[in-house]
């Protein structure tokens, strides 16, 4: 069964159709590996074949199936099928379909192997897959040079991550002597060891390359250069979500290092934040969307931070749901309207593309956390856990969320309402994107079911689940009274309607739209410049680079590694010049330097004796 | 037998093609060499461990110079690596256009014998002796074939390279001195050379192999010199005789001089990482397709070297491994310059651009060559820069820091390079040919090594691993 | 008769022959050195060679060893196709450059 | 006997000192017969009487002939001869003694010898060295036959005028150039 989910990556590059049942029977396979699945076993592992066997290092290409790698690859085969089923439409009339697909297995096939790997270097496996495939997905449309930038920022970023990760892999074989994950976590608990906090730090730093996080954000709002799908399944659904699993995976070491969590606490709050508010002011429809991606992201790691293991995967269910079923949605009103992605040239279209409008607002309730939809479970458990830790932070959470509440209504609004401003003809997608959509839309209403909270009278069955898998999430407690739970969901809830009436007033009485940058008072277009932070990387990192680049050529190179070599080779021709003097061809004097050197060499002879 | 049909098989066939100078050079080349490759692969299949001694027969005995040939597991690598290595630099000859193939081909072939007489000279005469024999067929391919300026940089490599061969003479000299005149390498490791001595001794015999490799700051011919050289020559000095300068190190530095190294083994794991960053550094703005391959190279080589002194069985079993892979790799990316060069005319990279589109299937080829450029898991160099990686961490962390950093410069180089190469908005006037069955043959088999590799390493890391173990145990009884 | 031939021979101590052909040999080096005429120094090395001569022969007379004296032979055979060789240079150095001046052949300047 | 040596010694080497300082090459080429008769006179004494035989009619009859032909040949018989500067006869002149010296040095102690063979009053003689030549020594003494047909062709070789050169000589010196040369 699990090389039934193998199978994709060799026959790949065939038509949507093939690929797409071959996810979907992948999809089957995991479903069936679920069922037969026993969650109080904990986990078993499949061992196909020693990799690297060196010395002491042993290190097998083994598959581990348990709670949490089957969560995840439900994930990721549950709506990779959906979302190749959607691509079959999307992508219809691209010429380089085929290849598309071919990748898009590929990177399923990837990040399969990242979440059932069973030690460390089998999920870097896919780690780096997964980057590849987001490397060539958005480089899809190769001819576009900012889509090639955007590519190689995206992998050269994540780089940057896995550097983290390969020193936390190295560091914990140091440690530890193995990379299972099993036996890591067996040996971890109870060890006191900074070394721990180290790993635990490169780790973070490898999440934040993969999962979008402050300092390495920006490549993700740029990936949206790729077809739509693709910003759905990778930048939106499973590859960034990565760094939460990963963390998950090893909850156990980030339990034992409380510095760390609180660093990813911060940063995960930060982000969340900071992306938030880059949310608000952005014109692109995608852009939009990946901001918002971004800052549910910092969600998830605040949820870590927090150490509501059970909590992060949750939301990285339900965010999986709604945030793919957006950017579905969004890709069809891009197909709907030929291309266009600019929203002051959208409105209106509520009534041409109804399935859209319908699911794509289910979505948005969705990720604004309207009560009893799935955003509004997974967010509040975060939230609830944050006010656990300190009110202060969930206020800031608190903010986050009615910010996001109010983009995203903005963007509803925007999109479906008022009077349309564009020129294409709108018109409805085909069934094959139209289905995934409906689908999508079912499962972010329901998702909150998988994770009912006891207040509403269930019994968090993930949390119960995943526990048999990540031994961190035993170490969760939330201690709030239902009282004050109750009270917690009143305020939000009531602020984010408020927000929607806010937003809904500005946007749909009176449709307003953003200017020109220039035009903007400075706060706020500092904002919509996304905090300049682009350009500060560019100025800080790019640019020195590439002056580093150029100089060390040509100077330190050109100048003295050169000049160097030839002053061994001409210091061999000056010496020969200097040498050459005493041939002066006369032979006389050459007979006499002979002379005078046998009478040294004999005098010498005869001394010595 | 082995080893007689490993030397004797390129060299007769070098003669005949020098000699006979026949019409039909490139294909007798190819032959000989799959020839010596179906020994080797004989060799490899009936070697079962330990150290294999072909002949062991006096020569100059009073100079220390006997004729002891044999080969243990590493020197069994690297036989295999060449032997596997020059079917293909042979091979790309048929996209270049050369006068006199005959004698090309026979100096390529030369090369090959005297470069299976170093991995298998169990006497360090013998061993100097191909080393610097090396030197001549490739002095002349550089000579006569190379491009613009080869006078000049040819004999500044030449003098270069020879510099630090004079140095190893001279640390061989001394050694043999030392162990009155028995220059066998059983010999030399058994000897016990004062800490004092081995600290000088030390870079006496490593400058030879730190010029080989090259590692900074002994590097500057190596750009120059990879750029001028025919596109076969620049194969056969990054592939194989580089290799030379690591199997040196393995081979004479490490047994004969453990003290020396103990106590320089952070400078030259510094010095290297420093030259990887460097060269990963500058390979991004080269425009020029061919340097940026001498400046990757160079990169990769730092880190190589670097793991080699990591001094312990990660380090030393993960840069034989990354040997491995950077030769093929090399010779990968070298054919790819070729084949740009058959097709836009020039390596230059601002002349390139939007290829992909007249180019679809190279495009995929050359980003699956790419793909192990950038080290990425089930790829052989991800395996080797791994193990180099556990290896040099147990050195210092600091280090290993630097070494995984040009992770992230390879991928910043080499995505750029592909970018400029291939991707971009079409030139209208290119309507170039596609990859064909001879870019095919040659390319499909170098990635599948280098994939089936990566995913399982095992047979070559066994051949590695017990003389490793070997060495790193003696030395500590010592 | 053999008596005589004996101390004929053991009357001149062996030193006295090899200064005489160290004298002869250096009067030759110096020749060499302080000529420039070619042939004067041809003729000077020919001085050189048979002060050899005479040394081996001294030898070879003390020791009773007659090979020496076939060395001597040789060396004779040799110096003979050497001047031959040596004088045919000479013309040809004369018919070039119009001169036997051993400086006129400075051509081996580096 | 000893009285003979000194003789023999005072006219090879007087002889000697005036091929060297001869300005005539004739006067060289007489000298040079003189020393090498006295020198034969030497293997005399020294029981070498085959040796003194070859001597003579190499040296002398042979070798010093093919010098005076050469001379007269190339019209070499006047003493045009350029001296060297005075510092190199100086130098060539101690460099010479010196190396004497040094050689004279060497044998200060005198020289232990011991007789190695018997005596044997026929050594020296035809017979004697006749046998060892035809029976050790013959397969050398047949090579040098290739050495002197190498010789041969040499010679014919060098003395043949080249047309090329003939009509080109090889960079005829300027009246200036050979000045500054003989300078």
């Amino acid at each position: 069964m699990i090389l039934a989910s193998l199978r994709r990556k060799l026959s790949a590059n065939v038509a949507g159709g093939l690929a797409t049942a071959l996810i979907a029977g992948s999809f089957v396979a995991s479903v069936l590996l679920f069922m037969g699945f026993d969650p109080t076993s904990g986990g078993r592992t499949v061992k196909l074949l020693d990799w690297i066997d060196v010395g002491g290092m042993q290190i097998p290409l083994a598959l581990r199936i348990d709670a949490l790698s089957l969560t995840m690859m439900l994930i990721v085969t549950g709506i990779g099928s959906l979302i190749h089923l959607y691509s079959i439409g999307y992508m219809h009339d691209d010429e380089r379909a085929p290849t598309f697909f071919a990748q898009l297995n590929l990177f399923s096939f990837a990040m399969l192997m990242l979440v059932m790997g069973s030690n460390f270097l089998i999920t870097f496996i896919g780690w780096e897959g997964v980057g590849l495939c987001s490397y060539l997905l958005i480089g899809f449309w190769y001819k576009t040079p900012e889509y090639n930038y955007a590519a190689r920022k995206a992998f050269v970023m994540n780089r940057i991550g896995d550097v983290g990760v390969v020193l936390a892999m190295v560091l914990l074989f140091q440690r530890f002597g193995t990379l299972e994950y099993a036996s890591i976590m067996d040996m971890a608990s109870g060890v006191n060891d900074p070394l721990l906090i180290a790993a635990t730090l490169f780790l973070f730093i490898g999440a934040t390359g993969k999962s979008a996080q402050i300092p390495l954000f920006t490549w993700l709002p740029d990936a949206m250069a790729g077809p739509t799908p693709v910003s759905a399944l990778i930048h939106a659904a499973t590859m960034v979500t990565a760094g939460i699993f990963l963390t998950v995976r090893s909850s156990v070491l980030f339990e034992l290092a409380p510095f760390t969590k609180d660093i990813i606490l911060w940063i995960g709050t930060a982000t969340a934040l900071l992306a938030a508010s880059i949310g608000l002011f952005q014109n692109d429809i995608k852009k939009v969307l990946a901001y918002s991606t971004v800052s549910q992201l910092g969600y998830m790691f605040v949820a870590l931070g927090l150490g509501s293991y059970s909590a992060a995967m949750f939301h990285v269910t339900t965010h999986a749901f709604f945030k793919a079923l957006l950017f579905l949605g969004a890709g069809s009103v891009i197909h709907a309207l030929g291309g266009e992605q600019d929203i002051r040239k959208m409105g209106g279209l509520k009534g041409h593309i109804k399935i859209t409008y319908f699911t794509f607002l289910v979505g948005t309730a969705a990720i604004a956390g309207l009560p009893l939809l799935s955003g509004f479970f997974s967010k509040d458990l975060i939230l609830a856990f944050a006010f656990q830790r300190s009110p202060v932070i969930f206020g800031l959470l608190l903010f986050g969320a009615l910010l996001t509440t109010f983009y995203m209504f903005r963007l509803l609004f925007l999109v479906f309402y008022g009077t349309y401003r564009g020129k294409a003809h709108p018109h409805e997608s085909p069934l094959t994107m139209t289905i995934p959509l409906m689908v999508l839309a079912v499962l972010s209403v329901v998702g909150g079911l998988l994770n009912l909270p006891h207040l509403f009278g269930g019994h968090e069955p993930m949390k119960h689940y995943l526990e048999t898998a990540a031994a961190g999430i035993g170490y969760e407690h939330l201690e709030l009274s239902a009282l004050t739970e109750i009270i917690l969901m009143g305020i939000t809830t009531t602020l984010v309607g408020f927000v929607i009436y806010v937003a809904y007033g500005r946007f749909v009485k009176t449709t307003t739209l953003e200017g020109e940058e220039a035009t903007m008072p400075v706060f706020k277009r500092l904002i919509a410049q996304r905090w300049r932070i682009d350009e500060l990387y560019r100025a800080l990192f790019e640019k020195p680079y590439a002056w580093l680049s150029t100089n060390l050529l040509a100077v330190a190179e050109k100048k003295v590694m050169v000049p160097l070599m030839n002053g061994v080779g001409d210091a061999a021709i000056r010496v020969g010049d200097v040498v050459r003097r005493v041939q002066t061809g006369n032979a006389s004097f050459h007979l006499l330097a002979m002379l005078c050197g046998l009478i040294l060499f004999l005098v010498i002879t005869l001394m010595s004796n | 037998m082995i080893a007689a049909l490993l030397l004797l098989i390129p060299c007769i066939s070098a003669l005949a093609l020098v000699i006979l100078r026949p019409a039909q050079a490139r294909p007798i080349a190819l032959v000989s060499t799959l020839a010596s490759l179906a020994v080797v692969v004989f060799a490899w299949i009936s070697y079962t461990g330990g150290m294999v001694l072909h002949y062991d027969l006096d020569w100059m005995n009073a100079w220390g110079l006997r004729f002891v040939v044999g080969y243990d597991g590493v020197g069994l690598l690297m036989l295999i690596l060449t032997a596997v290595v020059f079917p293909f630099i042979i091979g790309a000859g048929y996209g270049q256009q050369h006068d006199r193939p005959a004698i090309f081909n026979g100096l390529l072939l030369f090369t090959q014998t005297f470069l299976f007489g170093v991995f298998l000279a169990q006497n360090a005469l013998l061993f100097y002796i191909f080393y610097e024999l090396t030197l001549i067929p490739v002095f002349f391919v550089l000579l006569y074939w190379g491009g613009e300026n080869r006078r000049n940089i040819t004999v500044r490599f030449f003098i270069y390279t020879l510099l630090g061969g004079l140095s190893l003479l001279f640390g061989l000299v001394y050694l043999l001195i030392q162990s009155g005149g028995n220059g066998d390498f059983t010999a030399l490791q058994a000897l016990n050379i004062p800490g004092g001595t081995q600290v000088w001794l030390f870079w006496i015999l490593f400058l030879a192999f730190a010029i080989k490799l090259p590692i900074f700051p002994f590097h500057s011919w190596q750009p120059e010199t990879y750029y001028m050289a025919p596109l076969q020559g620049t194969m056969v000095l990054g592939a194989v005789m580089l290799k030379m300068g690591l199997f040196g190190v393995y081979k004479i530095v490490f047994p004969i001089v453990p003290l020396g190294v103990e106590h320089w083994q952070s400078t030259v794991i510094l010095l290297a990482l420093i030259g990887a960053v460097y060269a990963g550094i500058i390979a991004f703005r080269q425009s020029d397709f061919k340097r940026l391959v001498a400046f990757s190279s160079l990169s990769h080589v730092g880190v190589l070297c670097a793991g080699l002194f990591a001094w312990n069985t990660y380090g030393i079993s993960g840069s034989l491994y990354q040997a491995f892979a950077h030769a093929i790799l090399v010779v990968g990316m070298l054919y790819l310059v070729g084949a740009m060069q058959e097709r836009v005319g020039s390596t230059d990279m601002n002349a390139m651009g939007g290829l992909k589109s007249s180019m679809p299937r190279l495009a995929a080829l050359f980003l699956l060559v790419l793909v192990n450029a950038v080290a990425l898991p089930l790829t052989q160099s991800f395996v080797g820069e791994w193990l180099m990686f556990a290896g040099l961490w147990q050195v210092d962390g600091w280090l290993t820091l630097l070494a995984v950093s040009t992770i992230v410069l390879g991928a910043v180089y080499m995505l750029y390079a592909y970018q400029r190469v291939m991707l971009g908005p079409d030139r209208a006037n290119q309507q170039l040919p596609d990859a064909t069955t001879r870019d095919h043959l040659y390319l499909v088999p170098l990635i599948a090594v280098t994939l089936i590799l990566g995913v399982h390493p095992g047979p070559i890391l066994e051949l590695v691993d017990a003389p490793v173990l070997q060495l790193l145990s003696s030395l500590s009884v010592n | 008769m053999e008596q005589g031939i004996i101390t004929a021979i053991r009357t001149v101590p062996l030193d006295h022959y090899v200064l005489l052909s160290f004298l002869l040999f250096s009067i030759g080096v110096a020749g060499v050195v302080f000529r420039r005429n070619t042939i004067i120094i041809l003729m000077c090395v020919e001085l050189m060679l048979n002060s050899v001569n005479l040394l081996l022969t001294a030898f070879s007379a003390y020791h009773s060893d007659p090979r020496a004296q076939v060395f001597v032979f040789f060396i004779m055979l040799v110096a003979a196709a050497e001047v031959t060789v040596g004088l045919s240079i000479l013309v040809m150095m004369k018919r070039n450059v119009d001169s036997v001046d051993v400086n006129q052949l400075n051509r081996l300047k580096g | 006997m000893l009285a003979l040596f000194y003789l023999f010694a005072a006219i090879s080497v007087i002889s000697a000192l005036v091929v060297v300082s001869a300005r005539n090459p004739i006067n060289s080429v007489i000298a040079l017969i003189v020393c090498f008769l006295s020198i034969a006179g030497h293997y005399i004494l020294l029981n070498a009487q085959f040796l003194a035989m070859v001597h003579v009619i190499v040296y002398t009859g042979a070798i010093m002939v093919l010098f005076l032909f050469v001379i007269m040949l190339l019209n070499l018989n006047k003493a045009t001869e350029p001296m060297k500067s005075l510092a190199t006869r100086i130098a060539a002149v101690t460099a010479g003694g010196l190396f004497f010296l040094t050689l004279a040095a060497a044998i200060r102690n005198g020289i232990q010898v011991q007789a190695a063979n018997e005596f044997d009053a026929g050594v020296g003689l035809v017979r004697s060295v006749g046998h060892v030549l035809f029976t050790e020594f013959l397969l050398p003494f047949e090579v040098s036959s290739v050495l002197f047909l190498s010789a041969i062709i040499g010679v014919v070789m060098l003395a043949k005028k080249e047309k090329h050169q003939a009509e080109a000589p090889v960079e005829p010196l300027t009246e200036a150039e050979r000045a500054r040369r003989t300078a």
